[in-house]
């Protein structure tokens, strides 16, 4: 490095202005907290726009997910941050376009290919303006070891019953755990937990947008329903669960030891490489046979442009880019579980995710019930309230009912439509 | 020392061994695991996580993985850059402080040292607010600088306090010796004051050094860009996007460990020097 | 060679006052001693010469140029510590060159002058040594070594020989003695032993207080101490002091009302009055000589402490006050016999008892 | 005779003072001491998460912190916890340090250096790789831990530490005291090194031995030692984070039982995740950090250092 010690100052400086000056073959640089995808954006997906694209050269610097926000944050009011911004749905993009630190893309070609309630993560309310260009939603369900089910002759669970009965058969066995999943880092939680199985309680959209209205609360026993089930998993899960983390539980399943996965699509990747056995899925349980069926469908990932981006052109071209049939087919068969949210048609290779999105066709989809408005500035944050209230369930800490309880207390004390 | 025969008690020496044995293996044990599961296949990890490396279990793909993916010697370089740097100003900046308070006389020095003091107490991190806006003002963010220029700040009360306790007792003759021997101030400082209190900067500069290398929070929040990440942030984003490849993980763990040994076995000598120095005189 | 003039020189660190008002001539080539009890302001004086102190008020006048403006270097003078301040990272030929080039001169130079005054001071088998490879005396060697190589117009002492042991002191100061004939350069000596100053010195100044209290060759400070301060300060052991109830015509009259015969110089007349008299001008006599006790003083020995060639006998009076009598060690004196002390008139001094002046001459 | 005052000068000005103090005193004014001034100051402040237009509050945010029940539980719940995981380390912490510091003192033993140093050597791990070991030691998925208290009989004793409410924190306070029990290790091994050999003499001659000994007169002369270690220790432990953050995440689970002053800190100012950050707020939690700690130090400078006398050595 050249700037080690001496002369520093002054050669930051100049370095900090010579970035912008050259226009035509630029370098533009992805902020984003996908980590884990950092190979296949530099093996697969940039060199493909590269080969199209020589005069632009673009860097995918991620950040660990937990830093996520902190370090862009900084880097935005610092004027460091990157050209592109991978881009949280809803609310926290939202509270960025704001601040003035997303630009408008409102106009942008490739916004075409998408549809409005693709689009409607990253609008303002009155869809009036389009902050950033969607890129997949994923999918929640329930991975599960094949060879184990096969060993100990069970079926896929289609109803609540059934799926309890799964786990006290795998129970009784002993062979494996029945379910891998831990409480210590808390989101898995209420991603793969509460999220996962409850729309089908609550109604999925209508019972969203009746707590946004306020014409529902959260100590509906609709909403307390998932809850309820949630508190008899403990039992299911592995010893110890309590300080199990997320990375311990990933390893618990791939390893084999544990035969049921609480998960969301953006498992695939990881699971593919890592296990040995085969992997199937199978939807959320059925409260009851013949109920409709309501899977989370989360539009989870979107990439905005960076109003300060001194290359904002080439930042656009790349944007138009990811509206192309060709960035939605390289990036959901590079990163099965990541689902397109373009409207082109996608061929997908892998038959777990195949699996997953064939779900669409037989289920009306919603997303995570906290993720739009009701996150909007107050406090107590709902979001992160309910990480700690689904853990604090499964752990037993709380009934299901003082875990509602808290949730609405909370959202109530500075939620308006709430407060009647 | 020298302890006399009749002094010496075999069995409660026995009992000391034993004791300081047992903190021994405490302290160590995690680290030793550490080290030794990165030199195993993953299965084997989890397997017996306690058990050496052997011919059927050893596997060096964590080592790989790192050199491959994580860019550790530009990591581990920004941090000795960053951590070099910021001691020697610390250092410098500090001892010099330190010999301007205690060896003239002039108005407010009292109010001057209590007023450099004050820094011990309250942690600079409250600061970051500010520090961040300044930062940013200047130009500095995700430079190198913005740490340095933060961990010299960070470390001087301590610095200035300790040193001149240390300066206070260095030879007043010998500096009058030097004055009349037609050394300027400076040079007092430089050539005579300074190597004197050499034990005194080697503790200084361990109990400096330590937060600086293990600091998360202000490259996190200063300098989080590629180009500027330090090893301990390094390592922390490694652990994030390689949650649960252990023997990445284990291996990157390794290697952030091997640079502070070895740091504190170059301090190390003087250290205890230093400590004792400064009580006895 | 130059001769040095303070006037009127004042310190003060604060509201303490540590010098006030001290004016001095030292003559080139003089050896002069500032002699005094610690914390009468004799290294501050030393010091403010030097320029290492600031002086409150006053001048230092080298050779008739002020100097107080000038820094230390610049001064032309040399300064020997208690605790050598060798510089611990430099060889003894280092710390004897540092001076020198500080000053600019050339290498041959340095090396002529460190080689002329290694050789003065047998230093030569130790120039490649570090301060911490020498033994107390060498280092002390090596400190004047280092002061005579730039060959100063005045060599400042801080009391140089504080540090070594009994037998060295002895030799050491033989050693500044010599140097002092050699060079007849003008040194300003500071020490609390007299032996030292009384041994080295041509002249001394004694120091209480931060004012000088007695300027004079050892032997007029011996001998004519003009103040009971300088009298009790020089000469070992101390003299000896008794209050005297006034002189009536040049005769003493003790408190009970007993006569004591008083030198030629003594005043005809004088109220309350401090009789000092070292031990050498005692004398004891057994205590049945009837004859004696109108002008002889009355008490019991406590204690004989033998020297060798003298013995001095602690007595205490049947009024209260001690006296230390020196005796010949032939004349031996068991603790608890009852003695007479008589004084030689001629070996008396007298002070006022208010302002502690020398009366007559 | 009256001085002559003539002869007062203006002694030239003395740069080089300026000189020495002047890089110090500008880089901790500027980057430390004003940021901290800054930090106070926007506590005082609030912006509308819409318009963006920041408006002067006074005290808002302090009435909000001290009587919104949903700032005041949380901060009331991390400032107990933080106030238990200071006392954990000064129960835990200092009394191990000065027993392997009186150990390694009080006998001519060989492989004394290899103790100390190897004792010392968690002090220099970062929080990473301290939160990332103990984290793995304590996970039910390795079974270290499990297999080690089986060893030696007490498998049954293994729980989730780290999983539990009630032993989270009591957990994370070790994990602290491990890593840095080297500090008052050392410090106190240097004060007891530099209690002059002939007061231990003096000691032994009077038949003061052993454990009396060291009770009696060596502990009482470094008291002052403990005492600035105790203030180091409390210093520290209010400004605790990294290590809750790494192991627990930054919502300092199970249900905000690790949560320390510094992880609502850093969680209020940086937000997380979907949730938005509010340096407003966090810059109230900053300030009132600030005075916790001033208060503290105040305490013991005031009532404790001041019983403790320093012993002229």
């Amino acid at each position: 490095m050249k700037y080690a010690l001496m002369g520093g100052l002054a050669t930051s400086l100049m370095l900090g202005t010579a970035v912008g000056a050259f226009a035509q073959s630029a370098e533009i640089t992805i902020e984003s907290w996908r980590n884990d995808d950092l190979t296949i954006w530099q093996d697969t997906i940039l060199p493909a726009f590269m080969a199209a694209n020589p005069d632009i050269k673009v860097t995918f610097a991620p950040t660990a997910p937990t830093q996520y926000n902190a370090a862009l944050n900084a880097k935005l009011e610092g004027g460091t941050a990157g050209d592109l911004i991978t881009c949280r749905p809803f609310d926290a993009s939202l509270d960025l376009y704001n601040k003035g630190q997303l630009a408008d893309l409102t106009g942008l070609a490739a916004l075409d290919n998408f549809s409005d309630v693709a689009k409607s993560a990253w609008s303002t309310d009155d869809g009036s303006a389009t902050f950033c260009v969607p890129m997949a939603a994923v999918i929640h369900g329930f991975i599960y070891n094949k060879d184990a089910f096969a060993e100990l002759g069970l079926q896929e669970p289609e109803t609540q019953d059934e799926f309890m009965a799964v786990l006290e058969a795998i129970k009784q066995d002993g062979t494996y755990i029945p379910m891998a999943m831990g409480t210590l880092d808390q989101w898995e939680s209420q991603a793969m937990g509460y999220q996962n199985i409850g729309p089908m309680y609550w109604g999925g959209e209508k019972g969203r947008q009746a707590i946004i209205d306020g014409t529902a609360k959260l100590t509906d026993p609709e909403w307390v329903k998932p809850f309820e089930i949630m508190a008899q998993w403990g039992q299911y899960l592995g010893d110890g669960f309590e300080a199990q983390a997320y990375p311990d539980s990933q390893t618990l399943f791939t390893l084999g030891r544990a035969a049921i996965y609480p998960a969301g699509s953006w498992e695939i990747t990881g699971f593919n490489n890592d296990a040995d056995f085969e992997l199937g899925a199978f939807r959320p349980p059925l409260p009851n046979a013949g109920d409709a069926c309501i899977i989370n469908d989360h539009t989870d990932i979107a990439m905005g442009l960076n109003p300060d981006s001194p290359n904002a052109d080439a930042a656009k071209v790349f944007l138009d880019w990811m509206g192309t049939e060709e960035f939605a087919q390289l990036y959901s068969n590079a990163l099965p579980g990541f689902f397109s949210l373009s409207n082109n048609a996608i061929t997908l290779d892998d038959p777990l995710a195949n699996e997953f999105i064939s779900w669409r066709a037989d289920c009306q989809s919603t997303i995570r019930s906290a993720a739009q408005i009701l996150t909007r500035g107050g406090t107590p944050n709902l979001w992160s309230a309910m990480w700690t209230a689904s853990a604090n369930v499964i752990n037993g800490i709380q009934t299901p009912q003082e875990a509602a309880a808290g949730l609405q207390a909370g959202l109530e004390s500075w939620y308006a439509p709430q407060q009647n | 020392m020298a302890v006399s025969r009749a002094r010496r008690n075999r069995v409660a020496e026995l009992g000391a061994h034993v004791i300081l044995l047992t903190f021994t293996v405490i302290a160590l044990f995690p680290v030793i695991l550490i080290v030794i599961n990165s030199f195993k296949s993953k299965r084997a990890i989890f397997r017996d996580p306690v058990a050496l490396p052997n011919a059927e279990t050893f596997d060096l793909v964590g080592y790989t993985t790192v050199f491959t993916q994580g860019n550790f010697p530009l990591y581990f370089w920004n941090s000795l850059s960053v951590t070099v740097a910021s001691l020697f100003f610390v250092l410098l900046f500090g001892a010099m402080a330190a010999f301007a308070l205690s060896e003239y006389k002039f108005p407010f020095n009292r109010l001057t040292g209590l007023y450099l003091a004050l820094g011990i107490m309250i942690p600079i991190r409250l600061g970051t607010i500010g520090i961040l806006k300044l930062m940013v003002a200047t130009g500095l963010v995700n430079t190198p600088w913005a740490l340095i220029l933060v961990y010299t700040a960070q470390g001087l009360p301590l610095s200035i306090f300790i040193l001149s306790e240390f300066m206070a007792v260095v030879s007043k003759d010998l500096k009058a010796a030097g004055r009349i021997d037609g050394l300027s101030e400076y040079a007092i400082f430089f050539q005579l004051v300074l190597p004197l209190v050499r034990p005194a900067l080697a503790t200084v500069g361990v109990f400096t050094m330590i937060p600086i290398w293990n600091d998360l929070w202000f490259p996190l929040i200063l300098a989080p860009s590629e180009a500027t990440k330090t090893l301990t942030l390094g390592a922390q984003v490694f652990v994030g996007q390689f949650t649960n490849n252990w023997n990445a993980i284990l291996a990157a763990m390794t290697l952030a460990i091997i640079p502070v040994i070895f740091l504190y076995v170059l301090f190390s000598r003087q250290l205890i020097r230093g400590l004792t120095a400064g009580a006895v005189k | 060679m130059a001769n040095l003039k303070i006037s009127a020189l004042h310190k003060s660190f604060g509201p303490v006052k540590v010098l006030e008002g001290v004016d001095l001539d030292i003559a080139s080539g003089e050896f002069l001693v500032l002699l005094g009890p610690s914390g009468c302001g004799k290294s501050t004086l030393l010091r403010i010469i030097a320029g290492l102190e600031d002086e409150s008020a006053g001048d230092i006048l080298l050779d008739g140029v002020s100097i107080a403006n000038l820094p230390p270097a610049k001064r032309g003078i040399a300064m020997v510590f208690q605790t050598y301040a060798l510089y611990p990272h430099l060889t003894v030929r280092g710390n004897m060159a540092l001076v020198l080039k500080q000053a600019g001169y050339s290498k041959a130079e340095i090396a002529k002058r460190v080689a002329e005054s290694a050789r003065a001071l047998e230093l030569e088998d130790l120039l490649h040594r570090k301060p911490s490879e020498l033994s107390g005396g060498q280092r002390q060697r090596v400190a004047i070594g280092r002061a005579i190589v730039r060959d100063p117009k005045v060599f400042l002492f801080d009391e140089p020989l504080s540090n070594l042991d009994a037998a060295l002191r002895g030799q050491v100061r033989l050693e500044i003695a010599r140097l002092h004939l050699r060079l007849t350069a003008t040194m300003v000596y500071v020490t609390h032993d007299q032996v030292e100053a009384m041994t080295l010195a041509d002249r001394i100044v004694v120091l209480n207080g931060g004012e000088i209290q007695q300027i004079g060759t050892p032997r007029q400070l011996y001998e004519k101490p003009q103040n009971q301060f300088v009298a009790g300060f020089i000469g070992s052991p101390a003299m000896n002091f008794l209050p005297l109830e006034n002189i009536e015509g040049k005769t003493g009259v003790w408190p009970g009302g007993a006569r004591q015969k008083l030198p030629e110089s003594a005043p005809e007349t004088h109220g309350p009055t401090i009789l000092g008299v070292r031990p050498g001008g005692c004398d004891l006599r057994p205590a049945n000589a009837g004859k004696l006790e109108k002008t002889a003083l009355a008490g019991e020995v406590m204690l004989e402490e033998y020297l060798g060639d003298a013995s001095f006998v602690h007595v205490r009076l049947d009024e209260g006050a001690n006296v230390i009598v020196r005796q010949q060690t032939s004349n031996r004196q068991v603790p608890g016999t009852k003695v007479h002390v008589v004084l030689d008139p001629a070996a008396l001094h007298l002070f006022d008892a208010t302002s502690g002046q020398r009366l007559g001459a | 005779m009256m001085p002559e005052t003539s002869n007062v000068r203006k002694r030239p000005f003395r740069w080089h003072i300026l000189v020495f103090l002047g890089p110090a005193a500008f880089v901790y004014t500027v980057i430390m001491i004003l940021p901290l001034a800054e930090t106070l100051r926007l506590s005082f402040f609030q912006v509308d998460s819409v318009t963006r237009v920041v408006t002067f509050v006074g005290l808002e945010n302090y009435n909000q912190l001290f009587f919104n029940v949903y700032w005041v539980g949380p901060f009331t719940k991390a400032l107990w916890n933080n106030f238990l995981f200071f006392v954990i380390h000064m129960l835990v912490q200092n009394p191990i340090g000065v027993l392997i510091a009186a150990l390694l003192s009080m006998f001519h033993l060989p492989g004394k250096k290899l103790y100390r140093t190897a004792i010392f050597m968690p002090t220099l791990l970062s929080f990473v790789i301290v939160g990332f070991v103990w984290k793995l030691m304590l996970s039910p998925l390795w079974g270290v831990s499990k297999g080690m208290l089986s060893s030696v009989g007490l498998g049954s004793w293994f729980m989730p530490f780290l999983g539990r409410e009630e032993s989270a924190l009591i957990t994370l306070a070790l994990i602290s005291v491990w890593q840095f029990v080297g500090i008052p290790m050392m410090l106190i091994y240097a004060a007891l090194l530099s209690i002059p050999e002939e007061v231990i003499e003096a000691a032994e001659c009077d038949g003061v031995t052993g454990l009396a000994q060291f009770f009696k007169i060596k502990l009482i002369l470094i008291l002052p030692t403990i005492g600035i270690i105790s203030i180091l220790t409390f210093v520290g432990n209010f400004n605790a984070f990294d290590l809750v953050y790494t192991t627990q995440g930054p919502l300092a689970g199970p249900n905000f039982s690790t949560d320390l002053l510094g992880t609502l800190l850093y969680r209020t100012f940086y937000g997380q995740q979907t949730q938005p950050g509010d340096p407003n707020m966090g810059a109230t939690i900053a300030t009132m950090m600030f005075f916790i700690i001033l208060v503290g130090v105040a305490i013991y400078l005031f009532f404790i250092q001041r019983r403790l006398t320093r012993y002229e050595m």
